[in-house]
């Protein structure tokens, strides 16, 4: 409610703009809301060993540790493989190339971007498990980095085209203020285009975190799907939050604690992601500073 | 001009009879029937929230369950069976292991067994794939292998869903072992005969129809209370002669006495 | 080494990391041309399916998909934009603007299978709406938001200060200026998002499973209260439980015409897109 | 008639133009100097609250404009706006065609067919009608800086504004351009009321009726003729001054 | 020494400028006049190759500085522009604390204690230091226009150019700074090669030792004493100039 006494002067549009930020505020909230209700008496029953129990078994324990390490996990490999190769891209198609090559760029992003995430989990296990396990000479292929790195796959051109318009937004008479001081192109795009388009490319990395974090059919295919908390070995199967949500939560709909537990989980990835969101406008402030 | 709706969720794998059947059905009916996934868990709940017509389970109704819901008087109408294999990898059936005891499955669920040459097979490791806990499937095999629908299987390597997550997992590896469905058995995944005091079953269709597989499962539409009307007509469609074509067709076996 | 030939080193390493990840498209297209195309007959996209997807084509599922997706869009751009705007040119406390923008990347990252089932425990069991497109158009609208709120807002937040001060020096009221600076100058990033966003809502199974889709025994729907037949559900139903080798292929070529009408969107939207764009391309 | 109450304007603690109670008669021209940062543009931009969005900005005290009290809550800034027209200091024009650019404030108001003698009229006013008529279709980004500060200034023209706030509209022409602008300040003085904000004193003196100097956040007539600072170039040595 | 060869630069079909072949001599200051639109920025910005990444920009000839080819495909750009400083019209600092943007080109090639030193020097030159010294450390897009010329200067001096080109780089100044400016330009004479663009005739009289016009595309050295054209300030007016 606060919120109106900081806005300047409401015109009818921005009324409508205004009851716009509502219905988004009020969609979210519910969402919040809704998972906090309904994980309330898992929590209430589990208390903090909901998140540091390692055992998970209906009926009996509900202990959500190995979700919530292989979310991080696979989502962290996913960021690792996305990071270099999308900023190189982007650095290369926004800098480099001649707009016309960079129109063309930006479209084959998109249309990568376009390929619908079932698409991708269908590719995943006819490929990329039997591409892993016999690149690595594994004993199988659904693994963490399996996972991380179809998740790559999936986010990069989103991360690619989003950091790329973050760059290329930046005024050209920053560059040629730079370039006139005998800067290379490369030192350019290094000193004066990123740290302006920071907020933007640290935007788009939140939006591949956020997408890899919640991706549910293509993980739960490949990952292989075993509650354990991982070692330090990323060679082997694993859980996510949204792969244990997909193979459980149909099932266990509205059955009691079963349900409340799932639910606990969707409220746990939702404050991981708030974490990270905010480290990341951290991140930005500090840049600003 | 349109009868009535009748609504079908549920299980996948009794989706495509339904689905089947639906479009024989409305050839010569008013009603329009429409079939939708979910799981046999959204099937029942769904019936007994009156929002669907017919739940489809692909497994019984859980003690929970018909606690809770004992109000709605669920129905069970089994509509047909499935048998559901011991599969291994075809390198590891070629490699001779061809037949396994209860007991020696029991191990290698268990991670005792962690070699195929412990039960006479190549000196492989062996890749164990389980199904989703509440699985039909998983619920008969665990209950053949251990006496216990939902028994832990702490030698798990993988975790699987659908018939076909879990064909093509056991296919891409050379040396896996799961339980399936026979309709997904096929080259690339064999099924092994089940050795049960000495006596081995084959895992044929032929030994089902006889009785002697161990490992079958119902296929069931629930109603909440008895069906009526179109609903009703329906369910006794897919019972009759031209349902059980169809859910023959469809890879399982019709139910003995229509 | 001096700065040149680092310059010129690392010029060649990005450079084919660009041409990798533009490889990679078309080794994903010809991999799904491969897998597709043996489902491809004659009548494959206009006709209806039947046999559990052995036989027949995949009509209504496309006209479902068109149907949930597009309505989508039109429910999630105006809160989007109205919304991104909002915080953009009418906010002007810092905090309460990090925290929208916090939440949207928050509302991004929800697992799919939390909305859809959400969103039957809302609109099934407590509002009881049935399944229907109207719902899930619903959901997936709230789905994509966050994508399209982002895209909108770098595209706005990136236009340079100057412009908003020239034309508040000529007196535009606000939506004038949004309507003749803001919008024009950021139609690239909004056009850029509803791709996005119809990408997601095109791949998405998880969420329209249990709310809005049925796999057979609907054609076109009749009225608010009727379910879809859907391209992306078809897939993931045939992928499941699909036995027999008709069925598998169907579910790869339901999949080819998936990519290929998102695709098509994207060519339109270009089309679209060049003719509109202000913003010079220095 | 602008007047000033009390009006002080600052950027957070730092104070740019203090305490100042003042009045000008409206069709004047009034001459604005200072040396660099010493707070011209600030001033201008304070009057059509163009730093409205700027966080650490203040104001106390008041100004009217005809009237109108710039600073109350209820005052219709885009009416403002439009009444009280700025040219801007570093010349901002829109990424689209020159004509556009022309008729940007008022397109809405204008039917279709009135606009190209419009655009005319406004470009002749700045002598820029026959550098660009021919290209009036093309991108204004590809003007030059003194063509484009000629093109921001018809724009604000183009809107009819009462009070026109000109922050050195001159500081990119040459001389023969200059002059022009010159001669178009004096004869829009018999409708508009115009500040001028310049370096060359001797252009304040000439163009102006009264002469505004700011130092030290003190705002000041400037009565007594202006003494020769040091040297700034031979020829105008005699000429120009600035008071110390 | 900077030699044209037949130099000639077009924006497409557009002539800017036509066939030049002229050199200027090392350790000079020439003074750049002609009306706005003429052609100075993009004969300026063709010297230091910063049109490459305009589309339709070419050139004819050849130029060379110091004996480099500008315009041979192998040319070292970066060292190019290193050599040939340019101080742009429409000065664009970076969004970075003043300090950054004083030292901001020589950044890598600068032990870190030494940047205090070298950023007072240049601030001092361009006689900013006095203003900013205490805030050295917030944004540069603060200051105001002058201010930020000033800087862009002293950014530019930083780097130790041997030929400047500086485009108007007092327009936006009070006559304090511009004297101070021009005698900076004097001082460095000894250095450096200076091409300066001013729209002030007399100031290109006072401080250059040779004043090049541009006008139709044709670059020639003013050599005749000028004839005042249209009056263009009362104060002024016996002692500018414009060549009709
Ligand atoms: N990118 C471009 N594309 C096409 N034409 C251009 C471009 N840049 C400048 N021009 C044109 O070239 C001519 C010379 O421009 P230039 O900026 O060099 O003028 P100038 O002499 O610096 O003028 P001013 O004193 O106003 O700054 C102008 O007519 C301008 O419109
Ligand atoms: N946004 C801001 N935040 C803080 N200080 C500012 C801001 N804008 C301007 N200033 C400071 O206020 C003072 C006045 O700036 P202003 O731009 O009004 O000067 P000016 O008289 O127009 O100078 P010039 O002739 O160089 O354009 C300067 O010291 C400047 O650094
Ligand atoms: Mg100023
Ligand atoms: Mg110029």
């Amino acid at each position: 409610m606060n919120a109106f006494f900081c806005v300047r002067k409401l015109e009818p549009v921005g009324w409508i703009f205004a009851a716009m930020n509502f219905v988004f505020l009020g969609c979210a909230m519910a969402l919040g809301i809704f998972l906090v209700v309904e994980s309330v008496p898992i929590l209430r029953s589990e208390g903090l060993s909901f998140w540091l129990g390692e055992n998970w078994w209906v009926g009996e324990s509900f202990g959500a540790l190995p979700m919530i390490c292989g979310s991080l996990i696979v989502t962290g490999l996913a960021i690792f493989f996305v990071l270099p190769v999308a900023l190189s891209g982007a650095l290369f198609t926004s800098e480099y190339l001649p707009p016309s090559f960079r129109r063309k760029v930006k479209g084959v992003m998109e249309l990568l971007a376009g390929v619908p995430g079932i698409i991708y989990g269908l590719l995943g296990v006819s490929f990329l498990t039997l591409g892993v396990k016999d690149a690595l000479n594994l004993l199988d292929g659904n693994t963490f980095f399996t996972a991380g790195l179809l998740l790559a796959i999936m986010i990069l051109p989103t991360v690619l085209t989003l950091s790329e318009d973050a760059l290329h937004s930046v005024s050209y008479e920053f560059r040629e203020a730079a370039e006139s001081l005998g800067l290379t192109k490369l030192q350019t795009a290094l000193r004066v285009v990123l740290p302006q388009s920071l907020p933007g490319i640290v935007g788009a990395v939140l939006l591949g975190i956020g997408r890899a974090m919640g991706e549910t059919i293509a993980v739960m295919l490949v990952v292989g799907s075993l509650d354990r908390v991982p070692g330090f070995n990323l060679f082997v199967s694993g859980q996510t939050i949204p792969s244990k949500l997909g193979r459980e939560a149909a099932e266990a709909l509205g059955s009691g604690l079963h349900w409340n537990a799932l639910m606990g989980l969707g409220l746990t990835l939702f404050l991981v992601v708030a974490i990270i969101t905010f480290s990341g406008h951290l991140f930005i402030k500090r840049c600003n500073q | 001009d349109t009868g009535s709706r009748i609504q079908i969720v549920g299980s996948t794998t009794v989706l495509p009879v339904a689905s089947r059947s639906a479009q024989k059905f409305m050839e010569s009916s008013s009603s329009r029937i429409l079939v939708n996934a979910g799981g046999s868990g959204v099937g029942i709940h769904s019936v007994v929230g009156g929002r669907a017509d017919i739940g489809m389970a692909s497994r019984e109704i859980s003690l929970d369950e018909s606690n809770r819901f004992e109000k709605s008087h669920l129905k069970i109408h089994p509509v047909g069976l499935d048998a559901v294999a011991c599969v291994v990898s075809s390198e590891i059936y070629q490699a001779g292991v061809q037949q396994l005891t209860a007991r020696q499955i029991a191990g290698i669920y268990l991670g005792e067994i962690r070699n195929w040459k412990e039960v006479g097979g190549p000196n492989k490791k062996i890749v164990v794939v389980d199904k989703e806990r509440h699985r039909g499937t998983r619920h008969v095999f665990m209950e053949y292998v251990f006496g216990n629908a939902s028994q832990r299987t702490p030698g798990t390597l993988l975790v699987t869903g659908s018939n076909n997550e879990e064909q093509a997992k056991i296919a891409q590896s050379d040396s896996a072992i799961g339980m399936l469905s026979f309709n997904w058995i096929n080259e690339d995944v064999k099924a092994v005969s089940l050795l049960d005091h000495g006596k081995e079953i084959m895992p044929t269709w032929e030994s089902v129809r006889q009785g002697s597989y161990p490992i079958v499962r119902k296929l069931n539409f629930i109603t909440a209370g008895n069906p009526k009307g179109e609903v009703k007509a329906f369910i006794d469609f897919v019972k009759g002669p031209e349902g059980q074509k169809i859910v023959e067709e469809s890879g399982y076996i019709p139910i003995e006495n229509p | 080494m001096n700065a040149v030939t680092a310059e010129k080193m690392v010029l060649a390493f990005i450079g084919c990391i660009t041409f990798l990840i533009v490889a990679l498209l078309f080794t994903i297209l010809g991999i799904m041309f491969l897998k597709g195309l043996p489902a491809m007959h004659g009548g494959f996209l206009f006709e209806e399916s039947s046999d559990f997807g052995r036989a027949g084509g995949i009509l209504y599922q496309l006209v479902g998909t068109l149907i949930l997706m597009g309505v989508a869009v039109l429910w999630s751009l105006p809160v989007a934009l109205g919304s991104v705007l909002f915080q953009t040119e009418y906010l002007n406390t810092g905090k309460l603007k990090t925290f929208l923008t916090q939440l949207t990347y928050i509302l991004n990252a929800t697992p799919t299978i939390l909305f859809g089932l959400v969103g039957y425990l809302l609109f099934g069991v407590y509002l009881e709406t049935g399944v229907s497109w109207v719902t899930g158009s619903l959901i997936l609208a709230v789905m994509i938001l966050p994508t399209l709120q982002v895209s909108i807002r770098e595209a706005v937040e990136a236009l340079p200060e100057k412009y908003r001060e020239a034309g508040m020096s000529l007196g535009l009221s606000r939506p004038t200026q949004i309507w003749r600076i803001i919008l024009p100058q950021s139609l690239y990033g909004i056009v850029t998002g509803v791709l996005l966003g119809l990408a997601r809502a095109a791949g998405e199974t998880a969420a329209i499973m249990f709310t809005a889709t049925t796999f057979s025994g609907i054609q076109f729907p009749q009225s608010f209260s009727d379910p879809v037949p859907t391209l992306q559900t078809h897939i993931l139903v045939l992928a499941q439980e699909g036995a027999n080798p008709e069925s598998i292929a169907q579910a790869w070529g339901a999949g080819l015409v998936l990519l290929g009408l998102v695709f098509l969107m994207t060519l339109m939207a270009w089309a679209f897109r060049t003719r509109m764009v202000m913003e010079s391309e220095l | 008639m602008i007047q000033f109450k009390n009006f002080a304007v600052a950027f957070g603690e730092r104070k740019v133009v203090q305490e100042l109670t003042f009045s000008l008669s409206t069709n004047s021209i009034t001459g604005i100097i200072g040396a660099s940062g010493s707070g011209k543009t600030t001033f201008l931009r304070a009057l059509c609250r163009m730093n409205d969005r700027i966080n650490n900005f203040s104001v106390e005290g008041s100004v009217f404009i005809d009237g109108m009290d710039v600073y109350r809550p209820d005052t219709d800034v885009y009416a403002l706006r439009r009444k009280v027209g700025m040219v801007f200091q570093k010349p901002c024009v829109f990424p689209k065609s020159i004509f556009d650019n022309a008729i940007f404030g008022v397109r809405d108001k204008l039917p279709k067919k009135e606009r190209p003698d419009l655009v005319e009229k406004v470009l002749r006013e700045v002598f820029l009608w026959e550098e660009v008529k021919d290209r009036l279709g093309e991108k204004a980004t590809t003007l030059s800086q003194g063509q484009q500060q000629r093109l921001t200034l018809a724009r604000t023209l183009a809107v009819g504004p009462k009070v026109l706030l000109m922050d050195e509209p001159t500081s990119s022409l040459d001389p023969k351009s200059t002059a022009a602008i010159e001669r178009l300040a004096q004869s829009l003085k018999s409708r508009h009321t115009i500040l001028w904000v310049t370096h060359q004193h001797d252009q304040a003196q000439s163009i102006a009726d009264r002469v505004l100097v700011i130092e030290n956040g003190q705002v000041t007539p400037l009565s007594t003729p202006i003494v020769p600072p040091e040297k700034s170039s031979s020829f105008t040595k005699i000429l120009q001054g600035y008071p110390e």
